[in-house]
């Protein structure tokens, strides 16, 4: 295990302990628990939203804490869940009276912990919460006609993120915030490629093996098995074999817009994620499908894992204008579109 | 009469010698977090109350889940959390616990995990080999001292049926029909719940 | 060599492809060459701003130019320099009539052709150009009085970019700008450390080999030879070693303001780059140097190469207005401070 | 009378065949590159005139260095670049090489690298083999023929002698006193120049 840290268990905090450091006018904690963080600057009447999840995803999940985003986080240990209780210490911060929309990866451990604080928020605080779980990974099954989403959350989340935060910070409703969440989660999806594996600091080995010329395509981001395994093909390969399954999943026609995330999984440079980008734009092209925005980096990580996603948003008028406001967190900015 | 702290005690001592085989079932289908988790887990549980001077069972129970699941969020962390602090719920201003209230005790456990974790029974979870206990608890038997080890058999009989069924949840559903081969992890611990219950009767 | 590429020919112009279509509001390129780049939106009578140096470091060099900081940027490939006719496209395509100040790294092939550029662009184009030429890397042995400058510029250059675009989007002149790169180039000091090495893809195999439990305390961005070589230690212990000399190289004193860069050269997590700062940061309270802004993220990257870099930037009223000033590039936001 | 097209033909041949050589030198203490872009940049140098019906020598010169400058912006074919584009203006109006021209040429593409470049004699670089060579044409041998073979047994011997000496520029200079194990890869390329011109001037 080759890693910059001081030890396993210190991980989590230390770099809890430099975020906080590095951004301390952006980010703070409540109730003394570094893993209840919250945004600096509170927006009176607003709508709350809170995130959370593992570590070793950033900037997942705390980096879209503020402006134009979440309004807080509760963060676990490497690829594990907060408890309730920090997920309730956050929401109880965040609440303006006007509610809490939770925002979270179909994880069980998550989900068990989120219904738990909202529960609690509801019965002991009176606060009320509804919860949007993204469920996007094309590589899991489409649910069945009254099963629940058994679809992994993924990088596809910072969109829902991103159109929840804009539709919160223009005044809606936690009713309305919420009908936005899930229309994102609706019409996006996502397909992953793993190229290595991660080490979880307290266990010390890779979270797999995989060959020196081998990739996964349709791998979790935490190492969940994909779809298939194979010899590391071309890049256009890759992309063609990633982007059919996420085009197929949802109907699409000449003429829809999409907005495109290309997502790095910690080790693959950037430049490879542009190689990537170039097909799918070919792609999107080639059908007619028009890109309304092109989101290229890192968004949602493995720690060290090489490897990618890529997700497409089908977006309509009114996502395009949440899609488009202006955000401005320690680990994600941008301009209004 | 065996307390509720006495059993938290002993389950917390079987989570922790049994860690290495919990980790090597988690380890065949999951993330291997599971030795770690219910080690560390029942561990808080038992450390929230011992020193406790609460009288009420209820209260006593309740606080144990909630340090669990301040400790280990994971997913059965959680539902090991769901389980006694509903456990908790039902034995408010409960001090002593007789065999009734034993039972009470489980089948509110049980609610409590399937009430966080929505599973069904047959859906290979924990519920599984949790539930034959519990029936063997609820099935007549006057007292706990008989019925304990008839419950921590049929636990682990249903634990080994484990293997054959399809799971519908967590990171062994993504295998669909290759789940099949292998047991459940949280049901081991379901059974060792039983096992310690057991051997607490029987102290 | 494990790669998301097509064929290592066509790396270089693959990404460029992709980085052109997914930025068409903000880049564009000159001559038909995509090795010339340029900022699709000029500012009448600017002072233009050009960079260059090889491929495989994004966002460096490419990554910077946009909104409040470059003008232009000839590629080169994988750790080559651009041409002297391609930087001299570029100049061309930026001057606005108030000359070119190109900013780039101490690096012998780039000298030469930054060089040969700018006598193309007086005697063939009557276009001023003036240098600024960033060597910051304190692994290198301090310059000589009377002998040029020897030591590498890595991630500091950052700070050169930032500060001169500011002061050139203010209206200053080709002087001004010059003296505000060069008085960046003054004061900020950089040491980075690598923990695995990357692959230029035509070459196909690592650049060097390290034992699996083995760092380099110095090396360079293209993995030049660093200043120690040992196993890897705590977190703390390495940054105290990078940082030492950091310190040393130029006076501090209490009450000192330093602008921080900590940069990751490509696969190490995010996550380990904030427990690094947190040392940093101990390390400067102690000694009563105040933190005016911390930068955390890739900068300067080595394709896949994992380690990072620790760059101080001692700043003074001018600079820290530069540095506040909003910036806007496709790989780099940044609003007002 | 030979002309420079031949010995750019000659010059690409030479480094080709010399590819893998330059790559190993160049490997030991910098980054293997030099075997590549120089049998890169030669080649495009040669290509850029092979056809051409230019007559003045001087323009195909700098056409030659164009090329190469643009096909191979590194360290080395940067400086051979402007070697080149240096020679080319010296030469710039002549039609036919005669001995003296020849020597302007080398001189002229002396000048451009040291002034591209800004190294000293002894700074162990390319010009430490290149200008026991030039010395060699000027030092009054009447014609090429004669003087060619000298200068390149001069800067073969001089590319030999580069190793003990202290590098101040480039990668090698990083080494500092631990440069002097290595002979350095520029100054190999300097013998193969002046190897190439005598080919080229006893064919
Ligand atoms: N919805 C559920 N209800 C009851 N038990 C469940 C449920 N989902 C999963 N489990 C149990 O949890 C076990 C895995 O627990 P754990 O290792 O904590 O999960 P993970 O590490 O994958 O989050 C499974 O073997 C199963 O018995
Ligand atoms: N300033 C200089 N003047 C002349 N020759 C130089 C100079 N700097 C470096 N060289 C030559 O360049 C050679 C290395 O060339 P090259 O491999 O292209 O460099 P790099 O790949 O390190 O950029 C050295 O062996 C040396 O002979
Ligand atoms: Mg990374
Ligand atoms: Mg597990
Ligand atoms: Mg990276
Ligand atoms: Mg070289």
């Amino acid at each position: 295990m080759k890693k910059i840290i001081n030890t396993p268990e210190r991980f989590v905090p230390d770099m809890l302990e430099g975020i906080y450091a590095a951004h301390p006018r952006e980010l703070a904690y409540v109730e003394g628990d570094l893993h209840c963080m919250v945004n600096a600057r509170a927006h009176v009447g607003k709508v709350g939203l809170a995130t959370g999840g593992g570590s070793g995803h950033l900037p997942l999940f705390l980096g879209f804490v503020g402006e134009g985003m979440l309004d807080g986080c509760a963060i676990g240990d490497v690829f594990q869940s907060p408890s309730s209780e920090q997920i309730l210490a956050v929401t109880r911060h965040i609440d303006q009276g006007s509610g809490v929309l939770y925002i979270y990866g179909n994880y069980n451990g998550d989900i068990f912990n989120f219904d738990a604080a909202a529960e609690m928020a509801d019965f002991e605080h009176n606060i009320r919460v509804l919860s949007c779980v993204a469920g996007e990974d094309v590589a899991g099954a489409a649910p069945q006609a009254g099963e629940p989403n058994k679809r992994r959350g993924v990088a596809g989340i910072f969109f829902v993120f991103k159109c929840a935060g804009a539709a919160a910070a223009a005044g809606l409703s936690l009713e309305d915030v919420k009908r936005v969440a899930d229309k994102v989660c609706d019409r996006v999806r996502t397909m992953g490629v793993a190229l290595s594996s991660c080490t979880v600091p307290r266990l010390g080995r890779p979270s797999f093996e995989i060959g020196e010329d081998e990739m996964e395509i349709g791998m979790g981001i935490h190492g969940e098995p994909g779809v298939r395994r194979g010899k590391v093909q071309t890049a256009d390969a890759i992309v063609d074999e990633m982007i059919a399954p996420v085009l197929a999943d949802i109907p699409y026609a000449t003429g829809d817009e999409v907005a495109v995330l290309i997502n790095g999984l910690g080790a693959t440079p950037l430049e490879e994620l542009y190689v990537m980008y170039r097909r799918v734009k070919q792609t999107l092209d080639a059908k007619g499908i028009r890109v309304f925005h092109a989101y290229v980096g890192e968004f949602a990580t493995s720690m060290e894992m090489a490897g990618a996603s890529i997700s497409l948003l089908k977006v309509d008028d009114e996502l395009k204008t949440y899609l488009s406001a202006a955000a401005d967190t320690p680990f994600f900015k941008q301009f209004t579109l | 009469m065996a307390d509720v702290k006495e059993l938290l005690r002993t389950w917390a001592n079987l989570m922790a010698v049994n860690k290495q085989r919990l980790i090597e079932l988690d380890g065949m289908v999951g993330d291997s977090d599971l030795g770690l988790t219910m080690t560390d887990g029942y561990a808080a549980a038992y450390a929230a109350v011992k020193d406790s001077d609460q009288a009420d069972v209820g209260l006593l129970c309740y606080a144990a889940g909630k340090a669990m699941g301040a400790a280990v969020p994971s997913t059965m962390g959680t539902l090991m959390a769901s389980g006694l602090m509903n456990a908790g719920k039902a034995l408010r201003g409960v001090e002593i616990l007789d065999d009734p209230n034993w039972v009470r005790f489980f089948q509110a456990y049980y609610d409590g995990v399937q009430n966080r974790g929505k599973a069904q029974l047959g859906d290979k979870t924990f519920l599984d080999a949790f539930h034959p206990g519990l029936e063997a608890l609820q099935s007549g038997a006057a007292d706990m001292r008989t019925a304990a080890p008839l419950a921590a058999k049929a636990a682990q009989e249903a634990f080994e049926a484990t293997k054959g069924m399809l799971a519908k949840h967590g990171r062994m559903a993504i295998r669909g029909e290759g789940s099949r081969a292998y047991l459940d992890p949280g049901a081991a611990v379901a059974a060792l719940l039983f096992d310690g219950f057991a051997q607490t009767m029987l102290r």
